[in-house]
């Protein structure tokens, strides 16, 4: 620890200098730790580059500089999570790096609640995943690139996170969105792998647009790109801002359903397990599709303020609640153990949207928290399974328990935190969230309308009711088809080396206990930790659990998980039965995932790239290019034309008035004319001409 | 006297030469032509030299210029027909064809 | 008392032009009479420095125009820098014929002779402030040239081109005769200053004097080879020796831009409404046709022919400027200013492409643009200088033709009318037409394959090598044009101090 | 004035005399089929401007025409027709067919009118004034060497130019056969 | 040194000097040539980069090192060069890549070899294009402009790509080389001749205004602010300038000599093409157009931003349907110059800063691409990319950087691309008061997705050149990879790329005083 140490005390003082004195009087400013957090970001983005060009000539080749550089970002999120709770920090420091106009261009960094929880999680959650991938990528053909890539990536979500301002939140945005690209397209030898990570890299692009022009209204309406200002701008009410308010905070929201897999724009995520297990379990726990959760949640006081931008509440509720209801149901049809999980963090990321637009801002960010564990936890699980019957199918699988016992362990303790289990994380966070929704559709919220209303957030609390009992069931299922039963694949599975078993354990701790960080009436930890902020964020509290909530919330996990024993538990149910499952209609809907993905590419992709395309070059080489080619074609056909004339016009004259006297004779003679006085005929015919001219006008 | 008397002389002598220089086949008698002109030409400077009375006398000794020019514009033209003649053993300048394109 | 520093060019001029005549019968080495006519040209180069600088000269005591013989001939600023513009172009002209002259079986001294006679009638011109004298020099330019063109006695293209020139010669010299007639009848005079004062007397002219200036300048226009006045240029020039077609292309085609000039902004500068519009007609024709044609040449002489049909209409431009309502003296200056910066590019431009025509054709052996091609391969330093002039005559930067392009420009849209405006576009359109044949040629030298047909050793063989005169014509042009092309300054000078009358008395 | 008044004074008389036979001659010029008569009938013309001139009372002109063009450019061109064996005598097509000549007499002939109208238009019936004494050869002696001495010298040089130049270009060369088109 | 200005012409000139030197040079000598080559090009960039640490940034609206010469009396044009904080970048940039193009073509000499022709138009190229940067005289940035014409038809025309292409519609075979090199010039020549008109245009007026005429541009728009090119006067002038800035820029409509220019082109030749050549018409607008003839400028800013957005969306759905790969750059060129157009139709200081960022930033981008796309169709001897995949498995370094740059190109936020478009967007919200915010909003939406189909086609050319497996053809054969030379000319475009992306001060720090100066002059802020 002599390297915080010293960070605490030398770094602010150098920095001091080059940062802009930011913080605020009533919290903390977190001191030398929070003014040396800019190594937050920046040590990973280097450490990226230094793998990438000397990684190979590492012990580990690459592999222990990336861990380390978690190990730091763990260890440093910790330090930052104890000293805000000893003492809430609100801290921002900034460089700037350019001056357009008016507007200041900065670097920065900023240290509150909400960005040392996710600090806190990428590291905790990235570190463990670093030290699993050691086990998981052995023998990887480009196994330090991979390191690279992937430091490059938590680093961005780093960059991200730690953004004062939405310039520097655009710029980690589009990192994690290429690392994402380039992990996700690791085995770029398949077409297929590299087509999905182009998949995810434009879907996300798409969504971009929504954010840059977002950002661009907020910046320009506030006169800063500073989420700091934008959300003071909110506290003063400033006109300007409201004024475009709506339009900038639907366009941030798209942005953000982009990143966060939001219903319609999660075709990308399911496809992105074309990647290495460790970056699914990274990209779906911590990284990437956290962000756009992230974003919301920071500039939440523009969602909450009356007057701004919290009439899109209400779209964000509703794609919410689709989001959480629809991919949970496609989670049900999926045999690719990975493709059950991804669709199942998609439909937790549905309840988070929908907790925000609810205004659960606490709820939310507690879900995207204890997620992060038994999501990663799981995705390590199915990675470690993968690993040890090399496919992805539970077909394959089977009768693993006795196998691998310490993945069978963990992996059921993170499947029912999912499926909400008390009194694992998974419980308290969703519990808090269905709260949420219970609590809008009553009446002291003034959850007005426009936002939702209450109606709508009834609903909601239905659907997500349900999705409680549909995730129970997929995750019953893929247990149950996993390592219960005789194993129906080939070879022998073993369980997998300690390095891949022992950040499960790590990551099992987490989700068990991280559930207590949270009580209603008991502990407030994680309140106070996101509500840490220097605008503070002024959401419903509950005091104790909605009784309610908590009775249908765990009786439709149960009743999940007992269906799932009834129909997928080896010799439970014929497979008629299971047969039975395959509703007419609505299985090949699942099973082709609402057709959206056809849709998207037939409707979109392919005739842009075709027709349209096509079309266009014919357009500039048949249109544009006409009209360039032919001025030239008609320059040089009309010289012949000229030509021509200017050599035999009175050869044509000659010959025209000799036709009607001397018939052929007469024209062949001409034939042969003399040049001369043809010149001089014409000379003569000019100046007959001219002179006329004149003498026409004297007249005149 | 009058002036126009001599003008419209000049004018028809002139014109009969153009119509002389346009339809002769014969190179010879193109510069007949030609010659035919100038002296339409020098009636002109001439008689406009003594309808203004000019004491500088700018017609007559225009006349007088023209007259030597346009004799030795003939023995140029001359020696240009022996040599055309020469090569192609004609004097008919309408078989003056070779850069016809 | 006559004044003889005055004429003291003349003088010279003509004392060489009897003296090439003499040594010629001299058994004296054959180069001797061309080394005494440039001798001559470069002494005749003398007296005109002293004229022009008299003011910082001691011995010069009467300083500004010397004019003599009751107004009919003066030696201003205008008449010294065209004086100079044709010497200079007959040295390099000469310089031109004295290889190819010399190698050709029909080496005759008298070339010389005639070439410089034909000079000195120019430079008569370019002092002559009265019909008279106008009329007499043009026929000094003229009449040799008839010959000259000629001068290939056993070729019967040359013989043809000769005649050809010749009968459309006497023609347009009759015409002109017939125009100064009626002009002298209806003024009763024949100086220019004399003409002007009387048509700035009478308000509006009668037909027969408008005759009479129109006949006058088609004299001149067929000089110029105006469109529909050219008809004999690409025959004759193609028939011609190349010297001679340097010379005719330049040195006679410049005579007859001065005899324009001094008619139009002395004699008939009252008559703008005359001669406006028509110059404006003639300069928009020859620009298009000319172009036009030119991009169907496959003949690099023809071609060029056409090319100065087309460059002849860049230089007539200015004049058409004149349609314009009221001009000022600047507007007029400034057209003057255009025409004789024109004048003296196109002079130096065109008479490097002539040179590399003749060192091209010399080794060659041909002049269809076809077996040019990959000249760039085997002579690249003639290949580099051909590139040069064309893309000079094409007018871009930095060679010398972009300046004379730029005050061509000038002149029309410096007056404020419609028309002119008009002219400067279709001088645009034409001028990017015109690359497109200049890059012709160009392309054909450095871009294509050498034609098989042709033997490499035979374009390789070294008894073809250029003749020193004709290396120092390249190497003048050369130098002149990169040098005007990066500082046009002395042009603007010379240009602006000759154009100083053009605003009237 | 009208035309009786025309035909009153002598003078007009005889300048009728002499223009008539001037025009039937230049006519003959440009049309008969016959060299030799072509050039007799251009005597006919230049002898006829000749004695306008007398008429005039510009004698100096007058005899430099008998004496210039009748006399040295006649022969001379009597020479040209017979080195170029022009056909001397009758010749059918001495001229373009009818067709070319009717477009070229439509050409000069408009030319004619043009030019006619527009002199009636400038002069009307103005008369030359009576000449008192004719030009005395004398002054006009001194003002060609004073007046016109530049015009002078170089007519000088262009019949000198004309003369070596037409010896040079009409003299037979040693080897006068080569292939069209070539050079050098 | 300094305050007269000769080391401002020591920039501009030294590269013709250079080329003189080379003329020297007997033919067979080619280090020799090299040699000189690399000494005077390495010179002018290393004083251009003293010029720029000599630049006071304090006053970057103000002409520095300049030079105010007679030259040309007759028509009052002068010899007026100057630096001031919008060419400062421009310039350095300028000598940066002519630099980088000597190191590269080293050993890389297209066919037919001839360096020492290459060489000498190589450095002519570079004359006109540092003077075109400095030029602060109509008549002289018209020449300089004009110079760059004749070495680029040549590098075209002599060591184009010698295969045979049909001309569409017209069915006439020729070689690509021929048909690029005439249609450039042509489209050059066509723009800058009524550019020059223009030109003469500003000149009379203002001999009628202030008494005498000037083709000071700096005289210009101090007239300009006054009012006296307003009219329909300035809006035919500006019409005029439009051609020959647009030609050269190139904007839709007129971009069809830019693909087979490049495509044409040798790798030099496409390097230097699209880093310099293509930004003088740009810069032109900001230096010229819009100080002179504000009022003009407002009435065609619409227009200029719509054929921008065009140009923009247009370019990269032609990309999508190339397959070939120098040709596709070549169109996302027109794109990125659309983003460029747009800032500056906004009129607003953030959009200019935006153009100028945006013009660096393609220079190099672009650059280095054309590098990347000649040193593989090198190797490969095609530029299919239907034949090309598996290059990252062939060449790995190779494909990285090529990896790297189209995501640079792709407009990636942290790299110089990102600036350029971003801030062009941001402009587009708020253009001047007075041009129609709906409009420019609109605008700002395509051209956002334009970014969108950007990414499109240079994610679909990385999957077509560099994934996959490699094509059964290229069996056996050894591809050696990124050689010392290409690694010497890359390796400062990349770092290029990350400074500026990561510190836009770089560049935003010389234009911002310069750009806020002009725009309040002309639109009065």
């Amino acid at each position: 620890m002599s390297l915080l140490a010293a960070l605490s005390t030398e770094v602010p003082l150098l920095l001091a200098a080059a940062t802009e004195e930011g913080g605020h009087a009533e919290l903390g400013d977190g001191g030398g730790l929070a003014a040396a957090a800019w190594l937050i970001p920046l040590v990973p983005m280097v450490a990226a580059f230094v793998i990438a060009l000397f990684g190979k000539h590492f012990p580990y080749r690459g592999w222990d500089i990336a861990t380390a550089v978690m190990g730091f970002e763990a260890v440093y999120g910790t330090f930052l999570l104890i000293a805000h709770l000893a003492r809430p920090i609100a801290y921002e420091g900034a460089i700037e790096i350019a001056r357009i106009g008016s507007f200041p261009i900065e670097w920065g960094w900023v240290v509150d609640g909400l960005s040392i929880m996710m600090y806190f999680v990428v590291g905790v959650v990235g570190f463990f995943v670093f030290l699993y991938a050691k086990g998981y990528m052995e023998g990887d053909i480009r196994y330090t690139w991979f390191f690279a890539s992937f430091t490059l990536f938590a680093g961005g979500m780093l960059v991200l996170v730690s953004a004062p301002n939405l310039i520097q939140l655009i710029v980690g945005w589009e990192l994690v969105g290429v690392a994402s690209w380039l992990l996700i397209g690791h085995y770029w030898e398949d077409h297929a792998n590299s087509s999905a990570a182009i998949k995810a890299f434009l879907t996300n692009k798409v969504a971009d647009v929504g954010l840059f022009i977002g950002a661009i209204i907020l910046a320009l309406s506030v006169g800063s790109f500073r989420f700091s200002d934008i959300l003071h701008a909110v506290e003063e009410g400033v006109p300007a801002l409201a004024q475009f308010a709506f339009w900038a905070g639907l366009a941030v929201f798209i942005g953000a359903m982009g990143k966060s897999g939001q219903f319609p724009l999660h075709v990308w995520l399911p496809d992105a397990m074309a990647g290495p297990t460790p970056v699914s379990a990274l990209m779906h726990a911590a990284t990437m599709v956290t962000a756009g959760i992230y974003l919301v949640a920071r500039l939440f006081p523009l969602y909450l303020t009356e007057g701004f931008a919290d009439e899109v509440r209400s779209v964000i509720i509703i794609i919410g609640a689709l989001t959480l209801f629809l991919t949970g149901l496609i989670a049900l049809v999926q045999d690719d153990i990975k493709r059950v999980l991804a669709y199942s963090t998609l439909s937790q990321l549905g309840y988070m949207m929908a907790a925000l637009g609810a205004g659960a801002y606490t709820a939310a960010l507690f879900h995207l928290f204890t997620h992060a564990f038994f999501k990663a936890l799981l995705f390590l699980g199915a990675g470690s399974v993968i690993h040890a019957v090399h496919s992805n199918n539970m077909s394959d699988m089977g009768g693993l328990r006795k196998y691998m016992p310490w993945t069978f362990r963990t992996f059921v303790i993170g499947a029912l935190a999912l499926a909400g289990i008390a009194p694992l994380a998974g419980f308290f966070s969703k519990d808090e969230i269905l709260a949420s929704f219970r609590y809008a559709g009553s009446a002291e919220s003034g959850f007005s309308a426009a936002q939702g209303g209450a109606g709508l957030a009834n609903i909601v609390l239905v659907l997500g009711i349900a999705a409680a009992f549909v995730t129970a069931f997929y995750m019953a299922r893929a247990v149950f088809l996993t390592f219960f039963g005789e194993y129906k694949g080939h070879g022998h599975p073993h369980e997998s080396p300690a390095v891949m078993w022992i950040p499960l354990v790590g990551l099992a701790v987490g989700s068990a206990f991280a559930g207590f960080l949270n009580v209603p009436g008991v502990t407030e930890f994680f309140t106070e930790l996101v509500g840490g902020r220097a605008v503070p964020v002024l959401d419903h509290h509950a005091e104790s659990f909605d009784v309610v909530v908590v009775v249908l919330g765990l009786a439709a996990a149960l009743l999940g998980i007992f269906f799932g024993y009834r129909i997928w538990y080896p010799d439970k149910a014929t497979q008629a039965e299971r047969d039975r499952f395959h509703v007419r209609g609505l299985y090949p809907l699942l099973e082709n995932k609402y057709y959206i993905d056809d849709l998207y590419f037939d409707g979109i992709i392919r005739p842009i790239r075709g027709p349209v395309a096509a079309g266009v070059n014919w357009f500039n080489g048949h249109v544009i290019d006409f009209v360039v080619n032919g001025a030239g074609f008609l320059a040089r056909g009309l010289g012949k034309l000229v030509y021509a004339f200017d050599q035999n016009a009175v050869d044509g004259a000659i010959n025209a008035s000799g036709a009607f006297t001397g018939g052929w004779g007469e024209l062949l003679r001409k034939v042969q004319t003399g040049r001369v006085q043809q010149y001089a005929t014409m000379i003569v015919a000019g100046t007959v001409l001219l002179v006329a001219g004149i003498v026409i006008a004297g007249i005149i | 006297m009058l002036i126009n008397g001599f003008l419209l002389l000049g004018a028809a002598l002139f014109s009969l030469g153009v119509y002389g220089l346009l339809v002769r086949r014969n190179a010879v008698l193109i510069l007949l032509s030609v010659e035919l002109m100038v002296a339409a030409v020098n009636i002109n400077f001439v008689a406009l030299d003594r309808f203004l009375g000019d004491d500088l006398a700018g017609g007559q000794v225009f006349a007088l210029f023209s007259i030597a020019v346009a004799a030795a514009e003939v023995g140029i033209g001359l020696a240009i027909i022996l040599l055309v003649f020469r090569n192609r053993q004609s004097a008919n300048v309408d078989e003056l064809d070779l850069m016809r394109l | 008392m006559i004044d003889y520093h005055a004429i003291a060019p003349e003088i010279i001029l003509g004392l060489t032009v009897l003296a090439v005549l003499i040594v010629d019968l001299l058994p004296v080495p054959k180069y001797f009479t061309a080394v005494v006519g440039l001798l001559g040209l470069a002494a005749t180069v003398v007296p005109l420095l002293t004229l022009g600088l008299c003011e910082s000269l001691a011995f010069c005591t009467e300083t500004g125009d010397r004019v003599m013989l009751g107004n009919s001939y003066v030696i201003d600023d205008f008449a010294l820098v065209l004086k100079g513009l044709f010497l200079a172009a007959t040295f390099v002209a000469l310089l031109l014929s004295v290889g190819y002259i010399e190698d050709d079986r029909y080496w005759q001294g008298e070339f010389y002779f005639l070439m410089l006679a034909s000079a000195f009638g120019a430079v008569v011109m370019a002092s002559s402030r009265d019909l008279l004298t106008l009329f007499v020099g043009l026929e000094l330019v003229t009449g040799p040239t008839f010959l000259m063109a000629g001068w290939r006695k056993g070729d019967p293209k040359s013989n043809e081109a000769a005649l050809k020139y010749f009968v459309i010669g006497v023609l347009s010299a009759a015409i002109l005769l017939f125009g100064m007639s009626l002009v002298y009848g209806v003024t009763g005079d024949l100086t220019f200053s004399g003409i002007r004062a009387v048509t700035a007397a009478s308000t509006e002219p009668g037909t027969l004097l408008s005759i009479g200036v129109i006949l006058t300048l088609l004299g001149f226009a067929f000089k110029v080879s105006a469109v529909p006045f050219h008809f004999w240029t690409p025959d004759t020039y193609e028939g011609a020796p190349i010297p001679v077609t340097a010379y005719l292309s330049v040195v006679s085609k410049t005579a007859g831009f001065v005899g324009l000039l001094s008619l139009c902004y002395l004699a008939f500068a009252e008559l703008r409404d005359l001669w406006g519009p028509m110059l404006w007609i003639l300069a928009a024709l020859s620009m298009t046709v000319g172009n036009l044609i030119a991009v169907r040449q496959d003949d690099i002489v023809r071609l060029l022919g056409y090319s100065s049909i087309a460059q002849g209409g860049f230089i007539l431009v200015p004049f058409g400027a004149a349609v314009a309502a009221d001009l000022t003296g600047a507007d007029l200056e400034q057209m003057f200013f255009a025409t004789v910066a024109y004048l003296v590019i196109y002079a130096v431009m065109n008479l490097g492409a002539f040179a590399v025509v003749i060192a091209g054709a010399n080794r060659i052996k041909s002049t269809a643009i076809a077996d040019w091609a990959g000249t760039s391969t085997y002579a690249p330093v003639l290949a580099g200088l051909l590139a040069l002039f064309f893309a000079s005559l094409a007018g871009i930067p930095p060679i010398a033709g972009w300046f004379a392009k730029l005050a061509m420009f000038a002149s029309v849209l410096g007056v404020d009318s419609g028309w002119a405006t008009v002219l400067a576009v279709i001088a645009v359109i034409n001028s990017v037409v015109a690359f497109y044949y200049y890059a012709k040629v160009i392309k054909s030298a450095w871009f294509d394959p050498v034609p098989a047909a042709i033997p490499a050793a035979e374009l390789r063989d070294t008894d073809r090598r250029i003749a020193p005169s004709l290396k120092l014509a390249l190497a003048l042009t050369a130098v002149l044009v990169l040098v005007l092309g990066f500082y046009p300054e002395p042009v603007g000078l010379l240009s602006e101090v000759s154009s100083t009358f053009a605003s009237g008395f | 004035m009208t035309v009786g008044d025309f035909f009153t004074t002598t003078e007009n008389w005889v300048f009728l005399l002499i223009a008539l036979p001037m025009l039937f001659a230049g006519y003959k010029v440009v049309t008969t089929n016959n060299v030799v008569h072509a050039v007799l009938a251009l005597v006919g013309a230049l002898a006829g401007s000749a004695a306008l001139f007398v008429l005039l009372g510009a004698e100096f002109v007058a005899w430099t025409v008998v004496l210039i063009s009748i006399g040295a450019v006649i022969v001379l061109f009597l020479f040209g027709i017979m080195i170029t064996r022009a056909p001397i005598g009758l010749e059918v097509d001495l001229s373009h067919p009818r067709s070319a000549r009717i477009s070229a007499a439509v050409a000069s002939g408009g030319l004619f009118v043009l030019l006619g109208s527009a002199m009636l238009a400038e002069f009307g019936d103005e008369v030359i004034p009576e000449a008192a004494d004719a030009t005395r050869t004398d002054a006009l002696g001194l003002l060609l060497f004073q007046r016109y001495v530049v015009p002078f010298e170089v007519v000088s040089v262009v019949l000198l130019a004309a003369l070596i130049g037409g010896i040079v270009i009409a003299r037979r060369d040693p080897s006068p056969d080569e292939p069209a088109g070539t050079r050098l | 040194m300094f305050d007269n200005g000769l080391a401002l012409s020591l920039v501009v000139i030294l590269p013709l000097i250079g080329a003189g030197v080379v003329m020297a040079v007997p033919k067979a000598n080619e280090s020799a040539q090299k040699m000189t080559a690399l000494v005077f090009t390495a010179a002018a960039f290393v004083l251009s980069v003293v010029l720029a640490i000599q630049f006071d940034y304090g006053d970057a609206s103000a002409f520095q090192f300049g030079t105010d010469l007679d030259w040309i009396g007759a028509i009052n044009s002068r010899y007026h060069i100057g630096l001031d904080g919008i060419s400062l970048p421009l310039l350095v940039l300028s000598t940066f890549v002519t630099l980088l193009s000597v190191i590269y073509s080293w050993e890389h000499w297209p066919e037919p070899h001839n360096p020492k022709a290459f060489i000498i138009l190589m450095l002519v190229l570079a004359t006109g294009m540092n003077g075109t940067f400095v030029a602060l005289d109509l008549i002289l940035f018209f020449v300089f402009f004009e110079v760059v014409l004749l070495p680029m038809y040549f590098m075209i025309g002599i060591w184009g790509d010698r295969a045979e292409t049909e001309i569409p519609v017209f069915k006439r075979v020729t070689e690509m080389r021929l048909y690029a090199a005439i249609k450039f010039f042509l489209f050059t020549l066509f723009g800058s001749a009524f550019m020059l008109l223009g030109f003469l245009g500003l000149y009379f007026r203002s001999g009628d205004a202030g008494g005498i005429r000037t083709f000071d541009m700096l005289a210009l728009s101090e007239l300009g602010r006054a009012g006296v090119f307003a009219g329909s006067f300035g809006m035919w002038v500006f019409a005029a300038l439009f051609l020959g800035f647009a030609v050269k820029v190139p904007m839709f409509p007129f971009h069809t000599w830019l693909p087979d220019a490049h495509t044409a082109a040798p790798t030099v030749g496409s390097v230097l093409l699209a880093a310099i050549l293509l930004k003088l018409g740009t810069y032109a607008f900001v230096r010229i157009s819009l100080p002179i003839l504000p009022e003009a400028a407002q009435r065609w800013a619409p227009t200029i931003g719509i054929l921008a957005v065009i140009g923009i969306i247009y370019a990269s759905l032609a990309c999508l349907a190339q397959t070939d790969m120098k040709r596709l750059i070549a169109f996302s060129s027109v794109g990125h110059m659309g983003f460029v157009m747009l800032g500056i139709a906004t009129l607003t200081d953030i959009g200019i800063n935006a153009a100028i960022i945006g013009m660096v930033a393609h220079g190099v981008i672009t650059g280095l691409l054309f590098f990347l796309a000649g040193s593989m169709s090198h190797r490969y001897h095609t530029r299919e990319m239907a034949r090309l995949g598996g290059n990252q498995q062939l060449m790995p370094i190779m494909g990285a950087i090529l990896g790297f740059t189209a995501m640079a190109s792709l407009g990636l936020p942290g790299l110089a691309g990102f600036w350029g478009e971003f801030m062009a967007l941001l402009a587009s919200f708020n253009p001047l008061e007075g041009l129609s915010t709906g409009l420019f909003r609109t605008l700002m939406v395509l051209g956002a997705v334009g970014t969108v189909l950007a990414a499109g086609y240079l994610l679909w050319m990385l999957q077509r050149v560099n994934f996959g497996e490699p094509k059964a053809e290229w069996e056996g054969h050894h591809f050696h990879d990124v050689d010392g030379y290409e690694m010497a000319a890359w390796a400062p475009m990349i770092l290029a790329i990350i400074a500026i992306g990561v510190f836009p001060r770089l560049v935003f720090g010389s234009t911002n005083d310069a750009v806020v100066a002009l725009v309040n002059a002309a639109f009065g802020g």
